[in-house]
């Protein structure tokens, strides 16, 4: 039962926590480009400020684009509660496997393209048709890449995977890599960074996921931000767990929690600092190229498995 | 009361419904209302026949027609009584729809022979289910054809219609006879048409692959699968929508229950050899694919679901495939597991499609127009429609917590938990088939997004579609009924798995892990829990949890301010500044350009020069591939031949003569 | 004079007073009367073979077994019914002035003349009389395929008379051979040319002469048989001929001729042991088929699509009797029947259509269930049952023919889904935009008999649900005869 | 009754004839020549089978004889004559292919005619596999004539000289059909004349011309 608890609590960390990430990757940035930047707390004050604002609808926006934004964060949130974040065994992971976690992400991409289509506009048509391809491509990869490890520990099941990596120990296997660099590849564009999308500008051409929510404001648009951020954590710490899990708490006992936590804590700060070095160092790539990359990401994956199955089971 | 005798209440309901529909021509009102109710009994009847049959032991009957040696054998047992809970299932609901939808279209028109074809149509489809000699199992299979036939050119007026009937049929027939070519190779080793004897007989490696490529193709002809899927997009849509319904949400599916009855049951998988299992797989995983990718390019609604019928063929296609893979590498739990993912995807595509159809027949009464061009903003005029519409979409994109995500998830979990198997050709097989699956998926989830934006929501991009009428209350009932199946089937699988697992047992005597049915009933474990588990029900909580949280917020700051979208200033938006239908798959058009092959022109006219535009017409026109490739050079090839042979009849009276000289010297040149 | 007389007499008798008369409104009566007389004489034949047993008349020069006795009832069927659809039929044909009172008395007398023609041929035992009587059917067609007296019609039918003249006469010649070795057999005689006689010494014939002889028979009936390549005069004796004249030329002439090749086979088995003869006629069904099959698309005249369809149907019953195992030839017998059944009824409903449009043009022929339902709902259903859809017994013949093809030659089996694809194809390409889609304005007001052909349909279509016991065993003892059992 | 031997030579001889006859039918370029050489031929058959019946002492076979001589012999020659007079056909009978080459071809076809009849066993004392072939020759010939000619009329004669080559065989292969055969074929070729004389003046009327190419139906 307390599992329960330590899930619960894992969820509302992750949710909590959200903010926090991004705002740590935004400072990162600032200071790499000499900035001094906002403060880490500053999207908590924007979601609070957003919170209380009344909210602007377009005349003809129906209940869909009024439900969307709760669908959008309700999915990405249980998406975040299924991840285990610094205890293995997680009671939710058996719930919703990994293929569920890109179903509900899944979930919520269709409802923030469903309400972008839904006021009318042309933005909301072209971002909405720019998310829907660039998905139809990114998520068979994510998936795909992470079946390379779920192939690997006869299972799709998060802790029970996690498991497997930690006790068979990282011997450098070549699917592993390729399924690596292909979930980080969709990472990027899941989350919309430089090079795939800019979060930061409204630059109308070439915007993917902001050309979506133009039409947002108010509480919805808070929501929508919210899961964002959560997506963005979400991501990094299932790179973290699945690919270098070291740290992870396999009992429940405070000792390994704490370490745990610091281990988790201390990687995302790596990774966020990686992130925002990459992405002072990028530039965005054309809108056009995007689809070779993630075609790119997707055949990796697909390598992945193939080498794994016919390199490694055979042997 | 018996599940056989069930059956037969099913089809004498049926052919009660076809005698109403011709006795009672000249008032329309009580032959509606008749035939739909007939209908409606009917499909419980299939509904009960179905159940019993799942749960009890398979019961026989002969009725004394047919061959003369050889009496009408029917049997009811757990492969043929799953299919007919699917058919009880989506009948019902079209056959209330329908009492709503034929009102509104017989006032445009006599709908008598849609009453006397309607019926038939269904005969046919229970009748295959329940033949158990081929004798009867191609009458009622080609009846099954024909009926739908003059269903699909109902309204013939059209030219469109006939030539779809026409390649319907045509397809239909050539189908028809390789199946029966099939049964004749049986026939000839087992010396009976009973299929206990087909059953019993060996046959030689090289008849059994001829056997099972007969079959293949005859039902795959009809399934759907793509290369030979040409006539499925022209014919489904022409056909009236609640027929569409049927066609798409079941006939397809008998083609499937075919390929099992004939492969796997008569045949027998012990015969299979490794590369049959691959076929179906690569044809699986090419229609799943292809028939999205297609699907994406339509611009008119029931096209769009026509082809999207070839995608979720091609995902049963898989599943079946799989399971024919590990059954001859006999992994018999893991063969129950594909069979199981297929027959459970194919009961969700029965009931999300139909849902689908029976929408679109609904927003063709609405705005008269099934065109994506001329639609857009019903939820508005229509907003139940567009809510049960909009389930059928969340459905079909296999998005938790509705159906069609336990299917596809099934058929991961199949793909996934492969053992290594001997031949590395079929161990990258299985695994890029996965990839496929997944990719689909997306497709078809970035397809619904299209469908339902374009045609739901954005502003009405025609006067109709600005005056569309809301469903009436029989469709809407109609809809209702898959749409809440569909919720259902996706939150409560564990309840379901355990009936359809009696058909493995009964065809390859293997079923799912005990785990999968003795597990709780909110824990979908096919094979092991430490392997993978899914529990919609936890998940439908945690989103209405999370959901419940925030409306609590939304109710908090309760008021919010109207004002017109933000148009970057311009003066007013008009509905023609909206993403369009090509517009919004231009992207997707353009990364497979290759495969479409699109032909787009550009119509401009200025006002002299070329920076003062009058107006710019853009239009692309995608063609099915294997039309192009496939369809046409046979076309092209016959009509070159009969040219030829038509040289012979325009000969003089001495030519005539020579012909028959010319045979007599070859005659008797025999003797030399 | 006993029921057998009865049945030889009365198309005859009627015949020559139809010879006089034959001009009278009256006259159609007299017609559908003795058709009716002589189907009642031959259903109680038919009862008393069935009960009895084979039965010889006039010291064995006629004599009915399972096989003949079957195909007489039917024949002396289809020529009531086309007598039925006649009437009406020829007195619309005379209103709009294309036939004169004269040309109807001699359409009358001819009718029943061929009639005779056929029963003569079906219930001799005697393999020259068959030949006399064939030789008389044709010549009376003839005529009546002529009767318009238009170019066309004059060109059809000299066409026929000279194709048809010389297969008949090669055929006469390959009767001759069999005499030429039966005589120095059986003594120089009428046994020697006595079927069943024959038949009890088969054995004894010589083989070489035999073989060669069925080369000239297969050629010569082939030829009335209408199997490719000599089928040539076929579509336009049915396209040009009145349309009563093109249902019982399918539905009798093209029966009775392959009743002939098959007698002829039978002998010529019992005295080569190879089963040359069977190859030939199984090679001719096929061709035939695919021929006929690819002709269908070309065609312009709904008749002649019709006559080619009947060749392809006849192709696939030389290629059932050709494989000649029992269930072929039961497939083969049952394929006969519900062909002749259907095609006659198409036939009919083709001539009200032609009727009613004005043309036999099918490219002026249009939406015909719009303006006639009847009409156009028959061409409809009988051409799904031509083509082999169940309910209807073709499908069931189609259907066992299938089986019993690659039971014993599986190569057959792809030309013959080929073929009936293609067929299939061919027909429904003309048929379709017939039936369907928007007619043109002007249309015929013509009195339509439907009637014989919901009858004719109605039949094909029990005998597709379900072949009734008394048939089937008929069916089976004509199929062991056939195959070489005593007669 | 003599011994075999004689009537088989007399009948081979007889059989010799008939062939030549063919052949100079098949030679011929005016009608009048024809129409001699085809009455030429139904007397040859009357003379056979009268021969047949007196050697081998069937005396239905005189009828027959008769039967031959008058239709033959006289009454299709004749018919065929006037005919020709009527409708003023009596040129040239314009061959297809012409004469030397159809000639050529004549001679393949007795060549190929003897082989097909090598493999016959001997029947009886008087049928002989010699008889056989020439019979079929004739018919192989009398065909080849059909299909080489253009006129109606020739096409006629043609195929009454098929008529004639049965005939034959029948008289010099078996001693002649049994008498109600016999009766009923040659019943059966006068109606066929009958019919042929009044198809002449139909095709004359409607197409006003014998020539069979315009008989073509136009596609």
């Amino acid at each position: 039962m307390n599992l329960w608890l330590w899930n619960l609590a894992e969820a509302v960390l992750m949710v909590g926590l959200a903010p926090l990430a991004t705002a740590l990757v935004k400072l990162f940035k600032a200071r790499l480009q000499n900035r001094r930047g906002p403060s880490l707390l500053q999207s908590y004050r924007d979601l609070a400020k957003l919170f209380a604002k009344q909210p602007v609808l377009a005349e003809h926006a129906s209940w869909i684009f009024r439900l969307a934004p709760y669908v959008i964060f309700a999915a990405t949130a249980l998406a975040a509660a299924i991840v285990p974040v610094i205890l293995v065994a997680m009671p939710l992971t058996a719930a919703a496997d990994v293929i569920a976690l890109v179903a509900l992400l899944a979930l919520a991409r269709f409802f923030t393209a469903l309400a972008a289509m839904d006021v009318g506009t042309a933005f909301g048509g072209m971002g909405a048709s720019r998310e829907m391809t660039f998905a139809a491509l990114s998520e068979p990869a994510m998936l795909m890449s992470i079946f390379v490890l779920s192939i690997a520990a006869h299972s799709t099941n998060l802790s029970a995977m996690i498991d497997t990596v930690l006790n068979s120990g990282l011997g450098l296997r070549p699917s592993l890599a390729f399924a690596l660099a292909a979930l980080v590849m969709v990472a990027i564009a899941e989350t919309g960074r430089i090079p795939v999308d800019n979060p930061a500008t409204h630059l109308e051409l070439t915007m993917v996921h902001e050309a979506m929510i133009l039409e947002y404001s108010g509480r919805y648009l808070a929501l929508i931000e919210w899961a964002n951020q959560i997506k963005l954590l979400l991501f990094a710490t299932l790179l973290l767990n699945l690919f270098l899990p070291w740290g992870i708490a396999q009992d429940s006992s405070l000792v390994s929690v704490l370490i745990a936590a610091g281990a988790w804590l201390l990687k995302l700060l790596l990774l966020f600092a990686l992130l925002s070095l990459f992405e002072t160092w990028m530039a965005k790539m054309r809108i056009f190229r995007v689809p070779e990359y993630l075609g790119l990401a997707f055949l990796l994956a697909i390598l992945g498995i193939l080498s794994h199955y016919i390199l490694e089971v055979g042997v | 009361m018996s599940g056989m005798s069930w059956a037969l209440a099913a089809l004498s309901a049926a052919l009660t419904a076809f005698l109403a529909g011709i006795l009672l021509s000249a008032t329309p009102k009580h032959q509606r209302r008749l035939v739909c109710a007939l209908l409606l009994l009917s499909a419980l009847a299939a509904l009960a026949a179905g159940l019993a049959g799942l749960l009890s032991a398979p019961g026989e009957v002969r009725l004394p027609i047919g061959l003369p040696w050889l009496a009408m054998h029917f049997r009811l047992d757990a492969l043929g009584g799953f299919f007919l809970l699917v058919l009880g299932l989506l009948l019902g609901a079209t056959a209330l729809y329908s009492v709503g939808y034929l009102r509104q279209l017989g006032s445009q028109r006599n709908l008598t022979p849609l009453y006397i074809f309607l019926p038939l149509f269904v005969i046919g489809m229970q009748g295959v289910m329940l033949a158990d000699d081929a004798y009867t199992f191609m009458v009622f299979w080609e009846l099954m054809s024909v009926a739908s036939y003059f269903l699909v050119t109902f309204e013939h007026e059209q030219d469109g219609h006939r030539k779809a009937g026409f390649l319907y049929l045509l397809m239909a027939h050539l189908g028809g006879m390789l199946i029966l070519g099939g049964f004749a190779i049986l026939y000839a080793a087992g010396g009976s048409f009973e299929f206990d004897a087909m059953r019993a007989a060996a046959l030689t490696p090289l008849w059994a692959s001829l056997a099972f490529l007969l079959a293949m193709s005859g039902f795959g002809m009809k399934a759907g699968m793509m290369p030979l899927h040409a006539w499925l997009p022209d014919a489904h849509p022409a056909a009236p929508s609640n027929v569409s319904a049927l066609m798409s949400g079941i006939m397809i599916k008998v083609a499937i229950f075919g390929f099992l009855r004939m492969i796997w049951d008569l045949i027998g998988l012990q015969q299979a050899h490794w590369w049959w299992g691959g076929l179906v797989l690569v044809i699986g995983s090419t229609s799943a694919v292809g028939g999205i990718l297609f699907a994406l390019q339509q611009n008119e609604l029931k096209r769009v679901l026509a082809y999207s019928s070839v995608e979720n063929i091609g995902i049963i296609a898989i599943g079946l495939g799989l399971g024919m893979i590990f059954a001859h590498y006999n992994y018999p739990s893991l063969a129950a597991l594909g069979l199981v993912a297929a027959l459970y995807h194919s009961l969700n595509h029965a009931m999300f499609k139909g849902l689908l159809f029976m929408g679109a027949g609904a927003v063709m009464h609405g705005a008269h127009s099934c065109d994506m061009g001329q639609l857009g903003g019903l939820i508005r005029r229509m907003p139940r429609t567009a809510a049960l519409f909009l389930i059928g979409c969340i459905s079909i994109s296999a998005l938790p917590p509705f159906n069609g995500f336990v299917s596809e998830w099934l058929t991961f979990q199949a793909a996934l938990m492969a053992p290594q198997l001997q031949g590395t050709l079929l161990s990258a097989l299985i695994p890029f088939s996965a990839a496929m699956l997944a990719l689909a998926g997306a497709l078809a989830a970035a397809c619904f997004v299209k469908v339902f934006g374009i045609v739901f929501q954005g502003t009405p991009r025609s006067p109709a579609a600005a005056e569309a009428r809301e469903a009436n209350a029989w469709m809407q009932i109609g809809m209702a009924i898959p749409a809440a199946l569909c919720l259902l089937l996706g939150i409560f699988p564990a309840w379901m798995l355990p009936l359809i697992d009696a058909v493995p047992k009964a065809l390859i005597h293997a079923e799912l892990g005990a785990s999968a049915t003795g597990n709780a009933w909110l824990w979908l474990t096919p094979i092991a829990q430490e392997r993978a588990s899914y529990s919609p029900l936890i998940v439908l909580m945690a989103l209405l949890l999370a959901g419940c949280t925030f409306l609590v917020i939304h109710y908090r700051y309760g008021k919010k301010r109207r004002t017109e979208p933000w148009s970057c200033g311009h003066p007013h938006l008009n509905p023609r500044m909206q993403y369009t239908a090509a517009a919004f798959s231009q992207p997707l058009r353009r990364i497979f350009s290759d495969l479409y092959q699109p032909q787009d022109k550009l119509l401009r006219s200025d006002h002299g020069h070329t920076l003062l535009v009058k107006r710019l017409r853009y239009q692309v026109h995608v063609q099915d591939l294997l039309w192009r490739h496939l369809y046409l050079p046979v076309k092209r090839f016959s009509e070159w031949l009969t040219q030829r042979i038509d040289w012979l009849h325009h000969r003089p009276i001495h030519g005539y003569l020579a012909f028959t000289f010319v045979t007599l010297l070859l005659l008797l040149g025999l003797l030399l | 004079m006993n029921l057998f007389d009865l049945l030889l007499a009365t198309p005859l008798i009627a015949g020559t007073i139809l010879g006089v008369i034959g001009h009278r409104p009256r006259a159609t009566i007299l017609n559908i009367a003795a058709s009716a007389v002589t189907l009642a004489t031959a259903l109680v034949l038919a009862y008393q073979v069935l009960e009895h047993g084979p039965y010889t008349a006039h010291d064995q020069a006629f004599f009915l077994d399972a096989y003949n006795v079957f195909l007489v009832s039917l024949t002396a069927f289809i020529a009531t019914t086309t007598a039925i659809f006649s009437a009406p039929y020829m007195r619309h044909e005379q209103a709009i002035g294309r036939v004169t009172a004269e040309r109807l008395r001699l359409y009358h007398a001819m009718y029943q003349l061929f009639i005779f023609g056929m029963y003569l041929g079906l219930t001799t035992n005697n393999l020259g009389v068959l030949w006399i009587a064939l030789e008389l059917a044709t010549l009376a067609t003839v005529l009546l395929v002529s009767l318009y007296r238009t170019p066309a019609a004059i060109a059809a039918a000299w066409k026929y008379f000279i194709v048809c003249g010389v297969g008949i006469a090669l055929a006469l010649f390959g009767t001759i051979l069999i005499f030429s070795t039966s005589s120095d057999v059986l003594g120089h005689d009428n046994a020697a040319l006595t079927w069943t006689v024959l038949y009890a010494h088969a054995e004894q014939l010589a083989p070489g002469v035999m073989t060669i002889a069925f080369m000239f028979l297969m050629v010569g009936y082939g030829t009335k048989i209408g199997l490719v390549p000599m089928h040539t005069w076929l579509p336009d004796a049915h396209g040009e001929g009145p349309t009563p004249i093109s249902a019982v030329l399918s539905g009798l002439l093209l029966n009775v001729a392959l009743y002939a090749l098959v007698r002829c086979k039978t002998l010529v088995d019992g005295a080569t042991h190879d089963g040359l003869a069977g190859k030939l006629m199984m090679g001719f069904g096929l061709l035939s088929l695919l021929v006929a099959a690819l002709a269908l698309h070309r065609q312009r005249d709904i008749k002649r699509l019709f006559s080619f369809s009947s060749i392809e149907h006849m192709g696939l019953m030389t290629l059932a009797f050709g494989i000649g195992t029992p269930l072929a030839n039961f497939a083969g017998l049952l394929h006969m029947t519900v062909h002749s059944l259907v095609k006659s009824g198409i036939f009919f409903t083709a001539g009200h259509a032609a009727q009613v449009m004005g043309t036999q043009q099918m490219s002026n022929i249009r939406g015909l269930v719009r303006h006639h339902p009847g009409i156009g709902w028959g061409l409809l259903i009988g051409t799904v049952a031509i083509a082999g859809f169940p309910p209807f017994g073709v499908f069931t013949s189609k259907f066992l023919l299938l089986t019993a093809a690659l039971h014993t030659h599986p190569w057959t089996v792809v030309l013959l889904l080929l073929g009936l694809v293609l067929a299939f194809a061919g027909l429904f390409r003309h048929v379709q935009p017939m039936a369907f889609g928007i007619p043109p304005e002007q249309v015929h007001v013509a009195r339509v008999n439907m009637l014989p052909v919901y009858i004719h349909f109605g039949l094909a279509l029990w005998l597709g649900l379900a072949i009734p016991g008394f048939l089937a065993d008929w069916y089976q003892t004509a199929a062991a005869l056939l195959q070489g059992a005593a007669p | 009754m003599t011994q075999p031997g004689l009537l088989q030579q007399w009948v081979v001889v007889a059989a010799a004839a008939m062939l030549l006859i063919m052949f100079a039918l098949l030679a011929q370029r005016h009608m009048r020549a024809l129409l001699r050489w085809f009455a030429l031929q139904g007397v040859l058959l009357a003379l056979t089978s009268a021969l047949v019946a007196f050697v081998a002492g069937v005396p239905e076979l005189y009828v027959s004889a008769l039967l031959a001589l008058l239709l033959k012999g006289l009454v299709l020659p004749w018919l065929l004559w006037r005919i020709v007079l009527r409708l003023g056909v009596h040129r040239e009978v314009e061959p297809l292919v012409n004469i030397s080459v159809t000639l050529l071809l004549g001679a393949a076809l007795v060549l190929f005619a003897f082989y097909v009849s090598l493999p016959i066993e001997k029947l009886s004392q008087l049928v002989t596999r010699n008889i056989i072939a020439i019979a079929l020759a004739c018919v192989l010939l009398s065909m080849l004539m059909m299909i080489t000619r253009r006129k109606a009329i020739t096409q006629v004669v043609a195929f009454l000289s098929l008529e004639n080559a049965l005939f034959f065989t029948a008289t010099a292969a078996t001693n002649g059909m049994p008498l109600v055969v016999e009766i009923g074929v040659a019943f059966d070729v006068l109606i066929a004349a009958l019919i042929f004389g009044l198809f002449f003046f139909q095709i004359r009327r409607t197409f006003d011309s014998l020539d069979l190419e315009h008989l073509e139906e136009k596609p």
